[in-house]
């Protein structure tokens, strides 16, 4: 009667594999791939067929003052004489030994050049990413509740910050990145304006972008603290005499990990999205900026390979927060 | 070592002390331009800005054409004309590449032999010289460079012929030279990429530099450019929005407005003779006469720069001082309107593409709101400038007009911009026969000629009455750098003169 | 059928009917605003660039329109793009999210991946590329927002079937019909409409404010269109020193969002009281938050 | 496969050498292996066994919620995988169904009337059964509510206005609405009180001895098995392990499993405060 | 089993203790839930409640009835949307809807703890459980790392699970019962005066209710405790006396035996009438 354990297993042991949890994260990871390969495959293909529709790229390659004749040597050059077919198959096969030519305007491998500017965008989204997590997470868990006595009393402080983080979402990151330039780097002159080499001109950026994703992961936090507050969970906590400073660092923070990790690592991709808008305002040479450039350019391989690496670094992001979860979430470590 | 005929935009730089050497060779001067060359180091395309500053800081041609038009010598000391298709250049024998070899006519016929053949593909040698057929070697410091055709403004058209070291360039090919390109110039690349070109002193060049480095940098957003300069992250912005002179101004910051030889209007797609009403010279009378460009000239170009009277600004080869623009006169406008048998006007379409020209899109607000007032309705679109591109290579538009500008970069002679835009491109976009066959003409007679003076001047004039555009504006280009920069200076072919720049 | 809105509109709590009601009156607005004419107000280039004064109360723009007229008829084509995007969005959405759903066959789950790596591709990315190929007309960019931000609306559809599909009444819904598309109608549509509408005012914001950005980054619509990213975009340059065409399109906006957020919010609160249980996790961290409950032991033991 | 002693010449319905199974991650999860239940006409059929043990998976293969990963699925003697889709969704027409969850079986959009109301409309769309008018459909509705003793005043109430006990009523009501052959049960009074649940048994006792229709109710309590049913079948792990008469397999369990359920049950039926109560076991 | 632990109570098995020493007085004590007034809401009460020490007092009623937030009353707690409008509860003395935040956080858990319905939603999921241990017990001031382990041991032990394979488990790699029992030791770690259960049982299935309806026997041996339950067969298994609630009030307190053999209000009639009705032998005349 007294040792139960070993008459119920709590967890029935896999019976199937040698070392099931490798396995199926090998598995997993391996679908994973399948699925990004084919969804970048057919990411390309559209791009393909639409920069087709948008531009000849041997009139781009020949520039604006070149005659006809010049147009069509570039054309036997570059092999875009042959019928769009065959170009695209061609393409395709270039594209899984992950090779996506030269770039139409630099003529340098694409790759290469969108590789070039990874890194300044990634640095940009990162810093923004921890800003972000850093400033939401307390805000969030603040207005998310939790007072002495029961969840959900609400003090007048609470709601006037509650109130300011849903003004702030409505402030859009980029008429802030324009305060700041005007504020900081024109009125002040302590920061620079433009530029993402120095450790200086990190900060404005990387506010204006974390502004894009903060309050929403405050809000998302807060909800999320909100639920814990009022779970059976906090209320048994609470019936055990454990002060409200413990349940909101013990029991609230932990439990909100997870919708947390999950919104900030979507969030991410938000964060590559607004880094478009900032590099621009910023004057940053980032990948986003060479993507607007290449639409404008019709630089087919430049945007392919700048679309082929964000999908990338997507996929990292996702494979990050997937295992963050496990490591916030004890119970999905189990079921891989 | 200065051609002397450059515009000096700080007259104080000439007659105050000499720099400190030391201070300044140590420094770095920090410019931002809108873009950089897409072919990096490699200085054979695309002649025109932005690559001009990083290109006259490398390298150099044998000529370089001046404020007035008139080529004048650089690494050439002088040049005749030997007969209709040859014309004959003596070097310098001073100047040598910043990696030691020898410029002499060896490197002359090189360089132009190369850009003629497979790598040279899309080159200035095909696409502004394109009488240019080949250079031999009279001497070491003598070179024959000869053309297809009579060709009377050659020695303006190798102004964009930059000059390389011939062993370099076989060595490391045209890609390799792009990454690391080796020049004449005041500077020597230390790293580039698209985005941005390093560069330190060259100080064996003839053109030896006051400042040690130079930082070229691209920042395409115009807002982004001022403020790179007013919150000190930049010295020179070589293109500043018009509405950001007084500010910066008033900031203490050095505002220069270049006028770039180009000319800024709305293309007609038109032929004369056709049968829609652009083809008709009196609407296109009364589209200029409807329009209110001094009202934008004023207050947008704050009267920094003139309204159009022709395809050319002046100081061109080939503007005519004489011919007036034409004035805003709305009743005008209506009458030949009438005249042409539209009293109630008609409606157009036209592309643009944005940024192409300062001050655009005013031009474009204020010619949608006048021409409505005579009645022509005039719907604009936006393009992406690679449509723009494909559309005008094409010479298939899918609208009336299009926004575009007259360049005589870098010839500074009016043939060059009348040609591209005439019946003697095709497929075109414009097409009037006189105007053609006048500009043939031009192009062939001898530079500086009574005779060829002659032909442009009934070429602007039929231009001017005949116009194949709405035209808008002479070129103005403004470049704002700080205070403390001294002894920078550029001239309308855009070519900066690095040696001479230096902080106070 | 016709009476399960009446019946749904029964059920809806007061602050939800309160927020539709702002909301109509949101669109009479607009549509008044509307009326007001698309295009730009009256230009005068020399009056350009001037502060506010009892003339211009917030000022004029580089064309020398009055900004606070120059608002109004900004108004129309933001709200116009805002509602036909997030309409597409919320059609689009919806029947994938509710096809994937309820069939969750293998193509099913194919669209949903689908979806899946669309919100996770960046979509100014996006929005940059077809709006280069399609253009910059309102439809196009309504089209382009809509499908941005369609995964949006279709993960938390999805999510939402999902649950319900497994809720007894549905379950015995399905056993009496034979026939999904029955059920489907009867009682997933009225079950799934307030989730759809919360989400769908964050999508409106988020659609208003991308839209804007879209203007900054020269794709947004074409000038002859009188928008408040263009706006923004067009006073950006003169922050410096004509703050006001900036300041006026930005606050403007941030009013505009910040009430359309307000509005997202208390749907969403009166939706999670009224038992449907839509917090700003499950909107805003919708795959997530049902991957969770899928992925956690299905703890059948304690029972 | 264990012989229940009925003959299924009778048989309302019934699964044969059924198995289900269910992947969860890597893992196979067999909530069904070779199942075979018979449900006479006319006859309560028990099902019982603990928390995981299959009695819902076999149920849901019985109502085609679940696809068999091998067997077969009888109704009226005929096998449904031999028939048409169309003559498969007639058969299965006889079934009806009560939930185990009376919080979450009544849509909280639906009014009493509507949810009543929602198989006979279903029925009356279907082709080959007589169309009803609507008054036909408020006439049975209302003939239903009364079946169920629920006052006429709670027609229009929302579920959200109603006890746990009503709603299973309701449930009832909706399920007999189309006079099934056959209803199944799926722990229809766990989530209640002992006051609801007697009533909702009782109720279904009723039902039971007045239309003569076949009930197969599952449960995890003997008591409630006790008092319904003629059959039982114990279930573990997935497998039948014992089959019989309600008397046989509740006095004289064959399986220790079965021996250990009906322990657990008595453990609490059974009282030393004054003297032992009736059990099952004790009663005879 | 029940008979040896009534002798050994000091309590007597009638109404409100008298003579012996108080742990719980409840009295007077009204409670609304809700807005009452606008027609969503109830009022609880008046309620009035003694136990002595050692006690085993089980509240049953049917659903609805209150039970439940009498049992958190009398840890000063209430559910979102709950006001003490009347009355106090006393426990060990204090009365815990006058005493400030502090001193209730000291009572809660170490003087009056516990049990909740579902274990599941109960324990913290990302806390493995000697931590959850090692929260209560600092909250009460046991801070030595050995004395902490020291004490989860003993409440694990008696709550009878093996200390060394639980400890470092998380809760959710542990089987319903388990759980419950962990519950009930995370009850006992404090060595509480009382220990208030709120349908310790209801989740579980019958083999594993019956373990813990056990577990409780043993437990009634050496604590007060307050059982909340609708089964009437698991009151009549545990309580020294059965104390019936409807519709937020008491109506009928007794003993075991004078509630399940002379039932005077009506609805503990039907519910001891009922009680019997589901074991009743199935009727044979069907057949
Ligand atoms: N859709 C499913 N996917 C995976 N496993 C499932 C699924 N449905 C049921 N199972 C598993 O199958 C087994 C049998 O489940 P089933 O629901 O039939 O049990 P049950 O006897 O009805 O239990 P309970 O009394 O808890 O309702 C369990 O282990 C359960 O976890
Ligand atoms: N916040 C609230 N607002 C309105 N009514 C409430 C609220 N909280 C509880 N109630 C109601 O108060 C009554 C008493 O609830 P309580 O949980 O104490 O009952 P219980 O006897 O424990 O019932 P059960 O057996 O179902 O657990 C119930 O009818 C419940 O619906
Ligand atoms: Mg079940
Ligand atoms: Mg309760």
């Amino acid at each position: 009667m007294t040792q139960q354990l070993s008459a119920r297993p709590a967890a029935a042991p896999p019976q199937d594999a040698k070392d099931p949890v490798a396995r199926r994260i090998a598995l997993r990871l391996g679908v994973r791939v399948v699925e990004l390969v084919g969804f970048l495959v057919l990411l390309v293909t559209v791009l393909f067929f639409l920069a087709r529709v948008q531009g000849d790229p041997a009139v781009i390659l020949a520039g604006p003052e070149a005659t006809p004749e010049d147009v069509a040597q570039i054309r036997v050059i570059y092999g875009l004489d042959s019928p769009l077919i065959i170009q695209y198959l061609n393409f395709l096969r270039q594209f899984l030994l992950f090779d996506f030519g030269n770039s139409i305007t630099e003529r340098v491998p694409a790759l290469d050049l969108a590789a070039g500017r990874l890194g300044t965008t990634l640095l940009l989204c990162v810093i923004a990413t921890v800003i972000n997590v850093a400033v939401a997470t307390p805000i969030g868990i603040y207005i998310g509740g939790g007072t002495g006595s029961a969840a959900g009393r609400r003090r007048p402080l609470r709601k006037v910050v509650s109130g300011i983080v849903l003004a702030t979402q409505g402030i859009q990151y980029y008429i802030i990145a324009l305060l700041l330039i005007t504020v900081f780097a024109i009125k002040l002159q302590v920061l620079p304006a433009i530029g993402f080499d120095r450790a200086d001109s990190w900060i404005l950026p990387s506010i204006s972008l974390a502004w894009l994703a903060a309050p929403r992961l405050a809000r998302v936090v807060q909800s999320a603290a909100r639920q814990v507050w009022s779970s059976e969970l906090v209320h048994t906590a609470t019936a055990y005499g454990l002060s409200p400073a413990t349940i909101r660092t013990k029991y609230v923070l932990p439990n909100v990990l997870v919708p947390l990790i999950a919104t900030a690592g979507t969030q991410f991709t938000l964060l590559l999205s607004g880094a478009v808008i900032v590099e621009q305002l910023f004057g940053i040479n980032g990948l986003g900026q060479l993507l607007v450039v290449s639409v404008q350019n019709a630089d087919f391989p430049s945007l392919a390979a700048g679309v082929t690496l964000i999908g990338l670094v997507v996929f990292a992001v996702t494979a990050v927060s997937d295992v963050l979860y496990r490591i916030a979430d004890p119970r999905l470590r189990r079921n891989g | 070592a200065c051609g002397g005929s450059s515009t000096s935009s700080d007259p104080s730089a000439a007659s105050s002390g000499k720099p400190d050497e030391a201070k300044n060779a140590a420094a770095t001067l920090r410019v931002v331009v809108p873009s950089i060359s897409q072919f990096l180091g490699q200085p054979f395309q695309a002649a025109s800005p932005p690559r001009a500053e990083s290109t006259s800081a490398i390298f150099d041609a044998l000529t370089r054409v001046d404020n007035t038009g008139t080529p004048v010598p650089w690494l050439a000391k002088s040049w005749n004309r030997v007969n209709d298709t040859t014309w004959q250049f003596s070097l310098r024998t001073d100047v040598k590449f910043s990696n030691g070899e020898p410029v002499d006519a060896d490197a002359v016929v090189a360089t132009v032999t190369t850009l003629l053949g497979a790598a040279g593909t899309g080159s200035v040698a095909k696409l502004y010289n394109p009488t240019v057929s080949g250079a031999t070697k009279v001497d070491a410091a003598t070179v024959n460079i000869t053309s297809s055709k009579p060709d009377g403004v050659l020695p303006q058209e190798i102004a964009a012929l930059y000059i390389v070291p011939p062993k370099y360039l076989a060595e490391v090919g045209m890609d390799g030279f792009a990454k690391a390109p080796i020049g004449t110039g005041p500077y020597t690349v230390t790293s580039i990429s698209s985005t941005e070109i390093a560069m330190k002193a060259n100080p064996t060049s003839w053109r030896k530099p006051i400042i040690g480095n130079l930082q070229i940098k691209q920042v395409a957003d115009q807002t982004a450019r001022t403020n790179a300069i007013l919150s000190n992250a930049a010295d020179i912005n070589t293109l500043l929005d018009l509405d950001q002179i007084d500010n910066v101004k008033a900031k203490n910051f050095t505002v220069f407005p270049l006028k770039n030889q180009a000319v800024f209007l709305l293309q007609f797609i038109a032929s004369t003779g056709g049968s829609k009403p652009l083809d008709n010279p009196l609407v296109r009378q009364a589209i200029n006469y409807a329009v209110d460009k001094d009202a934008v000239i004023k207050s947008v170009f704050q009267g920094l720069t003139t309204v159009a009277s022709q395809g050319t600004a002046p100081g061109t080869t080939g503007h005519d001082d004489g011919l007036q623009p034409y004035p805003y006169d709305q009743a005008k406008a209506k009458d030949l309107l009438t005249q042409a048998g539209y009293p109630n006007g008609f409606e157009l379409t036209g592309v643009y593409s944005l940024g192409a020209f300062a001050g655009d899109k005013d031009f474009l607000a204020q010619a949608q709101s006048d021409l409505a007032k005579v009645g022509i309705k005039l719907t604009m679109k936006q393009e992406t400038t690679a449509n723009m591109t494909s559309y005008l290579l094409k010479g298939q538009w899918p609208a009336d007009m299009f926004t575009t500008a007259y360049l005589t970069a870098p010839t500074q002679d009016a043939t060059k911009a009348y040609s591209f835009n005439s019946c003697l491109r095709k497929p075109g976009s414009w097409c009037d026969q006189t105007q053609a066959d006048l500009i043939s003409k031009a192009l062939t007679q001898t530079v500086g000629t009574p005779e060829r003076a002659e032909t442009l001047k009934a070429l602007a004039k039929a231009i001017h009455d005949n116009p194949p555009a709405l035209f808008f504006n002479n070129g103005l280009k403004v470049i704002a750098y700080s205070s403390g920069v001294a002894g920078y200076t550029i001239d309308s072919s855009t070519n900066t003169s690095w040696e001479t720049v230096y902080f106070k | 059928m016709a009476t399960s809105g009446t019946r749904t509109w029964r059920l809806l709590p007061r602050g939800v009917k309160s927020s539709l009601y702002w909301l109509i009156s949101l669109l009479i607005l607009g549509l008044t605003v509307w009326k007001h004419g698309a295009g730009h107000a009256e230009q005068d280039i020399r009056s350009r660039l001037q502060g506010p004064s009892a003339q211009h109360w917030l000022g004029t723009d580089g064309a020398g329109r009055d900004n606070l007229q120059e608002l109004l008829h900004g108004l129309p084509w933001s709200v116009e793009v805002a509602l036909l995007a997030t309409l597409i969005a919320a059609v689009v959405g919806t029947l994938v999210g509710v096809t994937s759903g309820w069939y969750g066959r293998w193509w099913a789950r194919a669209i949903l991946r689908l979806v899946d790596f669309e919100v996770a591709f960046p979509f100014v990315v996006m929005a940059v590329v077809l709006i280069g190929v399609l253009g910059r007309g309102t439809l196009q960019i309504a089209l382009v927002l809509g499908i941005a931000l369609w995964p949006l609306v279709a993960r938390v559809v999805h999510g939402e079937t999902l649950q319900l599909r497994e809720q007894e009444y549905v379950v015995y819904s399905n056993l009496v019909w034979g026939n999904g598309l029955r059920v489907i109608r009867e009682h997933l549509v009225p079950a799934l409409l307030i989730r759809v509408a919360v989400v769908s005012a964050f999508v409106f914001g988020d659609v208003l404010g991308a839209a804007a950005a879209l203007s900054l980054l020269g794709i947004g619509p074409s000038l002859e269109t009188s928008s408040w990213g263009n706006m923004l975009a067009d006073g950006q340059q003169y922050l410096n020193r004509d703050p006001w065409i900036a300041l006026s399109s930005a606050l403007a906006l941030v009013v505009l969002l910040v009430f359309v957020n307000m509005l997202a919010d208390r749907l969403a609160a009166a939706a999670s009281r009224s038992g449907t249980a839509a917090t700003m996790t499950e909107v805003l961290a919708p795959a997530e938050a049902a991957d969770l409950d899928a992925t956690a032991p299905a703890d059948r033991g304690a029972r | 496969m264990a012989d229940t002693g009925i003959s299924t010449g009778q048989s309302a319905a019934a699964v044969r050498a059924l198995s289900v199974t269910y992947r969860r991650g890597a893992r196979l999860v067999h909530a069904a292996r070779d199942v075979s239940i018979d449900i006479p006409r006319g006859r309560i059929v028990g099902l019982i066994g603990e928390s995981g043990a299959g009695k819902s998976t076999v149920l849901r293969a019985l109502l085609g919620l679940t696809k068999p990963t091998s067997g077969v699925v009888e109704i009226a003697g005929t096998d449904l995988s031999t028939v048409s889709a169309k003559a498969a969704l007639a058969l299965r027409n006889r079934i009806q169904v009560v939930m185990q969850n009376p919080y979450a079986s009544l849509d909280p959009r639906w009014s009493v009337a509507d949810s009543i109301a929602e198989p006979l409309r279903a029925r009356s769309r279907q082709r080959g059964s007589e169309p009803m008018s609507k008054d036909d459909i408020a006439r049975r509705v209302g003939e239903m509510l009364d079946r169920v003793r629920l006052p006429t005043s709670k027609l229009h109430s929302l579920p959200r206005e109603l006890s746990g006990g009503e709603r299973q009523r309701v449930a009832i009501a909706r399920a007999l609405s189309v006079r099934p052959a056959i209803l199944v049960a799926d722990e229809p009074v766990t989530a209640l009180d002992n006051v609801t649940t007697a009533e909702i048994l009782g109720l279904l006792e009723e039902l039971h001895a007045e239309v003569g229709l076949a009930i197969l109710i599952v449960s995890h309590s003997m008591s409630v098995i006790a008092q319904l049913a003629d059959d039982v079948h114990v279930m573990q792990d997935g497998r039948v392990v014992e089959s019989g008469s309600a008397e046989s397999v509740l006095d004289h369990p064959q399986h220790p499993h079965t021996a250990m359920l009906i322990a657990a049950s008595r453990y609490l039926d059974e009282w030393d405060g004054s003297g032992p109560e009736l059990t099952t076991a004790a009663a005879r | 089993m029940t008979e040896t632990t009534n002798t050994t109570k000091p309590t007597g098995a009638g109404g409100p203790a008298g003579a012996t020493q108080l742990v719980v007085d409840v009295s007077q004590l009204t409670v609304e839930l809700g807005d009452p007034d606008r027609g969503h809401g109830v009022r609880i009460g008046p309620v009035d409640l003694r136990i002595g020490r050692g006690e085993c007092v089980c509240v049953v009623g049917t659903s609805g009835a209150g039970k439940s937030t009498i049992g958190q009353a009398l840890l000063g707690m209430l559910g979102p949307g709950g006001r003490v409008t009347g009355g106090s509860v006393r426990v060990a003395g204090t009365s815990l809807f006058e005493a400030d935040d502090k001193t209730l956080r000291s009572l809660r858990g170490s003087t009056v703890t516990m049990i909740f319905q579902d274990p599941t939603s109960a324990l913290n999921p990302v806390r493995r459980l000697d931590k959850i241990f090692a929260d209560v017990l600092k909250a009460h001031g046991t801070t030595g790392k050995d004395e902490i382990v020291a004490r989860t041991r003993e409440a694990l032990t008696a709550a009878e699970l093996d200390p060394d394979a639980a400890m470092r488990r998380y809760a959710h790699e542990l089987s319903g019962g388990m759980r419950q029992r962990v519950m009930v030791a995370l009850a006992l770690v404090n060595r509480p005066a009382v220990i208030v259960a709120d349908e310790p049982t209801t989740a579980l299935d019958p083999t594993t209710q019956k373990e813990v309806i056990e577990l409780f026997g043993v437990l009634k041996r050496t604590n007060t405790l307050v059982v909340i339950t609708h089964d009437l067969r698991v009151a009549r298994r545990l309580a020294d006396r059965i104390v019936v609630m409807s519709l937020g009030r008491i109506v009928e307190t007794g003993t075991v035996e004078e509630i399940m053999t002379a039932p005077r209000h009506p609805v503990t009639q039907g519910l001891v009438a009922n009680q019997k009705l589901t074991k009743v032998v199935k009727r044979r005349d069907r057949s």
